[in-house]
């Protein structure tokens, strides 16, 4: 078996298998190593939202990008239906001080450039009826969306698998090696060397004990997330939803269940000794107490699962996408915080192009590795 | 958050059995099921159960479900129906559903007592409303009442194949043929023997390939199967039936051990890694019945005694002295019905061809669901010596190695015999003299048992056979002798039809047929019937 | 650690069947065919079938199929069922009704 | 069909309430308290439901509320597990068609 190509990739989740793709197509040869199964982590256990509004400025590039460039058109171009709905979104108010919080978030992607903006109770029911009249007023960015996360990720991996990147699940990586003063070798658990010209490091959580090998922390931390599925219900809307307290997040899928995210306040407390992570007992109530308030009628919809995810929760709550100058080769990719699926693509592409040396699709220096630092 | 000593998930044998055993060392308990009657799988087992008396043999299982109840109820058993568990989280926390409402409770012990689920087979129309499990067919017919068809066809010989088989006889409905695509009846010889001489027909190395209809099953094609479990072509063959009932295996419902992150494993079904005292790899959570490895409800009532032990000694609630003598006890009792030919070792065993006792086993059981006459006389229960016995007699048609004895108990005059070992055959002692009280005939699980009598009158000889079909002939009603093999091989009439309570439900009916038909007619059809 | 597995191994071609049409997820309504199919796409794993043709995320949680798809499965890779790893069982063990899951009372002592 | 008697087990629902239920408009008769499954196959009704994707009639398979083949939609609540919910006076069933009943 090979195992060196021109690029190694660590972790097949949204952003690996999507890099992994945008590399392929440009004819560099790629090998990914996954320590679980594709889609393993956040990649297929959260919401699936593909949104731009309320997300961090220093971000919100790569997904306005890959919204207007990447997502419309990427079942056909993956040759599988990811369900990408793009019907916008509504972030859901209650109260005056949700509204407070809401009114900033716009102005803010608004003078990023986002078409987006404020609504009241009445015209959000009027784009979802089934919102309960307790919501009194609500962010739209009609631009907005949502995918399925689990079948994107997938999508990604067999389209770049069919193009001759070489996958390897099971292969959990524990260090990099430099040679000659360039990143250059990846070793793993069970004692195998790969090698690459370039490494792209996208492994999560994990990223930051690999990253460790070779000099580099990134201020990482594990935070629990849950999510649960109902039955099928009868169609009822396309939006994406959220709440300005982030308190739930989620949507109808195509298949008629409704997935929801949410928290139960005590979500970064939770144990995080395993890797997949354990659902509690108390969050999925929780959230669904939540969904009641907005959606009554989602009262007799029966949950079918719920489940749980690490978010690789960065610092500053953005990711680090950036080439690392002191070890060249070397290529971060992580730090998501439990909004990466909606860039993935967007991601992909923009590592593809770091790794390239093309001109990127966007300009994104608030996601630089070395960005962290003391207070004055 | 309220918490037990005890949480017991399932109040089925092995969930009842684990109250029971664990209220006795005084562990505040509760036991949760999720359906609105406890005794799990029991309530529908009309059949009588195999074992020693301590296993509660000859007791049908419905019966063994009631005395569980009152035992668990006497013990002071907090018992929880239409109660959920949905969920099993870290510390020993579960959720239930129960009332509308969500409820936490924790525990210092689980015992999982939750069963299994049935397997399928996928086959062309397996969808069609008409195809069911075997669980569904005995749920429809002995919890509701309700004939779950009107003509069926058996998919699997196992044991559930062919005591459902009977079951459907018993609720009045026809059972069309039992087909299974290994090349061996699966089940006890016993049990397909009594729905054989009912006329059922055994297609082995056989399988269901279609059902036929458009909304619902009208028909069914079955066809041969080659060694690697692949239909024939040219062998299919039609059946007109209303349905199809499967009944090819049982897989344990474990997901709640795997959900609490219980080291598990693929024995055929997944299955809790398990120490001896069925503790799984998460202290203090035990499996107990099913759910840790499929087996007889026998065995599940005594391994939910032993995990109900082991966690009372955990916590301390028993002495080891105590721990010590349950523990001989219980494993002892366990190891009695892990003996024979169908035991947990022997499972999937092809190659015996003799019995414990060295008789060669009956080939035509294995492959039709009866034994000839040929066969029988090789057996130490119709043996020569047997056949030679002046008057009324036993003859005993058990053929197999099975952990049972209740027909050696149940003769006050020494006739019979099987010893300390309850998986040897029953022997006949032609030095006892019978009285022909029968009580043997209504004892045996099996219904493998016959009264013959050679010296009837001057023609004729009487057979004695177990009758649980209804109605019940009238002395004087004419009709045909069956053969093992359910086919008419002479007319009869009969002489009586005796039922007591200590029988339960199994008439003793007496036929007279021509002499030299003793050893040959099994079962009575009365014409017109 | 999941167990190793390279994606790279060669099936040969997927070739049909004549019971691919037979519904194997009776839930989902996801028949042999589509699951084969998933497994010379590169779906390896019960899991990955799973979140690919979402057989065994239907009512019943994959009670009925789960041994069924695992069965086609190892067929396909040519290996023993008991080696493919098992999906996570989730809660709730049954359905229920949002309006219950979210009804928790405390039973205190 | 009923059993009227059984060798074994005697008569069921002795004392038992005859309650009158709909099925698609139609009026029944069932057994206070018996799953609406039990009183449909009594009935011989077979199809409580036809799938989402393939329009595939489905009936009763475990009924024991595994499964969950047979739900139907019973008092305007599609996906009931008929099996195992108990059967009310007046009760509306309904064949669902998806998740909903037939318009």
């Amino acid at each position: 078996m090979n195992k060196t190509a021109d690029v190694v990739i660590i972790g097949a989740g949204i952003t690996g298998c999507a890099a992994a793709y945008y590399l392929a197509k440009k004819g560099v040869s790629v090998i990914v190593l996954e320590s679980e199964m594709i889609g393993h982590g956040g990649s297929s256990r959260n919401g699936g939202g593909v949104r731009q509004s309320a997300r961090d400025v220093r971000e919100l590039p790569i997904a306005m990008y890959a919204i207007e460039h990447l997502w419309p058109n990427l079942s056909e171009e993956l040759g599988c239906d990811i369900e990408y709905h793009k019907e916008g979104n509504l972030r859901l108010g209650k109260t005056p001080e949700h509204l407070e919080i809401l009114k900033k978030l716009v102005d803010k992607s608004v003078s990023a450039g986002l078409d987006v903006r404020m609504i009241d109770g009445d015209e959000a029911r009027q784009i979802c009826p089934y919102m309960s009249h307790e919501v009194i007023g609500a962010s739209w960015c009609p631009t907005d969306g949502h995918a399925n996360p689990m079948v994107t990720t997938l999508a990604f991996y067999r389209r770049a698998r069919a193009m001759g990147v070489h996958f390897i699940s099971g292969e959990e990586v524990v260090e990099l090696q430099k040679h000659h003063g360039m990143a250059r070798k990846v070793i793993t658990k069970a004692g195998n060397c790969y090698e690459g010209g370039h490494i792209i490091v996208a492994a999560g959580y994990a990223s930051r004990a690999i990253l460790n090998t070779v000099g580099i922390d990134v201020p990482l931390m594990k935070h629990n997330l849950e999510c649960l599925v109902t039955e099928v219900q009868p169609p009822m809307f396309w939006q994406m939803l959220g709440t300005a307290e982030a308190d739930f997040y989620g949507h109808q899928t195509n298949h008629g269940s409704f997935v929801f995210g949410g928290s139960s306040g005590l979500d970064a407390y939770v144990k995080n000794d395993n890797d997949a992570g354990e659902a509690t007992s108390i969050t999925a109530p929780s959230v669904c107490r939540g969904i009641m308030k907005y959606f009554p009628d989602l009262a007799d919809a029966k949950i079918v699962r719920h489940w749980s995810g690490f978010m690789d929760d960065c610092a500053d709550h953005v990711p680090i996408i950036d080439k690392v100058n002191e070890v060249p080769g070397l290529v971060i990719a992580c730090g998501f915080t439990g909004h990466g699926f909606g860039i993935g693509p967007g991601t992909g592409l923009l590592l593809s192009q770091l790794v390239l040396d093309e001109t990127p699709c966007v300009e994104v220096p608030g996601l630089r590795y070395d960005r962290f630092k003391a207070k004055a | 958050m309220k918490r037990y000593d005890l949480i017991v998930v399932g109040a089925g044998p092995a969930g009842l059995s684990a109250t029971i055993e664990a209220a006795k060392y005084g562990l505040k308990t509760v036991v949760f099921d999720e359906n609105s009657r406890p005794g799990g799988q029991l309530f529908k087992q009309v059949h009588k159960f195999f074992g020693a008396k301590e296993h509660k043999a000859k007791i049908r299982g419905f019966k063994i479900g009631e005395q569980l109840l009152a035992d668990a109820e006497k013990a002071g058993v907090e018992v929880h129906l239409n109660a959920t568990v949905s969920g099993l989280f870290d510390c020993k926390e579960i959720t239930v559903i129960e009332n509308e409402a969500m409820h936490h409770y924790k525990a210092d012990a689980i015992i999982l007592a939750t069963g299994a689920r049935e397997n399928m087979i996928p086959f062309e129309g397996w969808t069609k409303p008409g195809v069911i499990g075997a669980g569904a067919a005995q749920t429809m017919m002995n919890l509701h009442g309700v004939q779950p068809g009107s003509r069926v066809l058996m998919v699997g010989s196992g044991n559930v194949g062919l005591v459902v088989s009977f079951q459907l006889l018993q609720a009045g409905i026809e059972v069309a043929a039992i087909v299974d695509a290994a090349p061996r009846v699966g089940g006890y010889g016993v049990h397909a023997a009594k729905v054989a001489r009912c006329g059922v027909p055994f297609y082995l190395s056989h399988t269901v390939i279609k059902a036929e209809g458009d909304d619902r099953v009208t028909g069914a094609v079955v066809a041969e199967v080659d060694s690697h479990f692949k239909p024939i072509p040219g062998t299919e063959m039609h059946l007109d039936v209303d349905t199809i009932c499967m009944a090819v295996g049982l897989s344990p419902m474990s997901q709640l051990l795997s959900m609490a992150g219980c080291k598990m494993q693929d024995k055929g079904g997944i299955v809790p890694i398990v120490n001896e005292y069925r503790e799984t790899s998460i202290k203090g959570i035990f499996a107990a019945g099913d759910v840790g490895g499929i087996e007889e409800a026998s065995s599940a009532m005594i391994t939910g005694k032993i995990t109900a032990l082991a966690a009372a000694y955990e916590l301390g609630f028993a002495e080891e002295k105590e721990f010590r003598e349950g523990e001989t006890c219980y494993k002892a009792s366990l190891a009695q019905l892990h003996e024979g030919m169908f035991s947990p070792a022997n499972k999937g065993r092809t190659d015996l061809t003799v019995t414990d006792e060295g008789v060669l086993l009956s080939q035509n059981l294995l492959k039709k669901g009866y034994l000839d006459l040929g066969e029988i006389m090789r057996f130490p229960g119709a043996a020569d010596e047997v056949k030679k016995v002046h008057g009324i007699h036993p003859v005993i048609e058990c053929t197999q190695n099975i952990p049972c004895n209740p027909c050696q108990d149940a003769c006050k005059f020494g006739c019979i015999a099987v010893g300390a070992d309850i998986t040897r055959l029953p022997i006949v002692n032609p030095a006892n003299k019978c009285t022909g009280c029968g009580m043997c005939v209504a004892s045996c699980s099996g219904q493998a048992i016959f009264l013959v009598n050679d010296d009837f009158s001057e023609t004729e000889a009487s057979v004695t056979l177990p009758y649980e079909f209804l109605p019940y002939p009238e002395p004087g009603t004419k009709g045909m002798a069956l053969g093992r093999d359910g086919k008419a091989v002479c007319e009869a009439e009969v002489v009586s039809c005796r039922l007591s309570p200590a029988m339960d439900h199994t008439a003793l009916l007496t036929i007279k047929v021509p002499k030299e038909m003793s050893m040959t007619a099994r079962f009575f059809k009365a014409v017109g019937v | 650690m999941a167990m190793y597995l390279d994606r790279d191994d060669d099936l040969g071609g997927f070739h049909p069947e004549p019971d691919d049409d037979l519904i194997i997820c009776r839930c989902e309504e996801v028949t042999k065919g589509e699951i084969r199919r998933a497994v010379y796409e590169g779906m390896r794993t019960m899991t990955e079938v799973r979140r690919f043709l979402r057989v065994g995320m239907g009512l019943c949680q994959g009670g009925t199929c789960g041994k069924l798809v695992k069965g086609i499965i190892a067929k396909e890779l040519g290996v023993k069922p008991a080696e493919l790893e098992e999906c996570t069982s989730r809660s709730p063990a049954r359905p229920i009704e949002m309006r219950v899951f979210a009804n928790e009372v405390s039973d205190d002592e | 069909m009923r059993i009227e008697n059984h060798p074994i087990l005697g008569t069921f629902h002795e004392g038992g309430q005859m309650v009158t239920f709909t099925l698609d408009g139609k009026e029944m008769q069932g057994y206070e308290g018996e799953p609406i499954a039990a009183a449909l196959r009594a009935a011989g009704v077979m199809t409580h439901r036809h799938t989402l994707k393939r329009d595939e009639p489905r009936g009763v398979f475990c009924a024991i509320g595994r499964c969950t083949d047979c739900v139907m939609i019973v008092d305007g609540k599609p996906n009931i597990r008929t099996c195992i919910t108990p059967l009310k006076a007046g009760m509306k069933v309904q064949t669902q068609y998806g998740i909903k009943a037939k318009e």
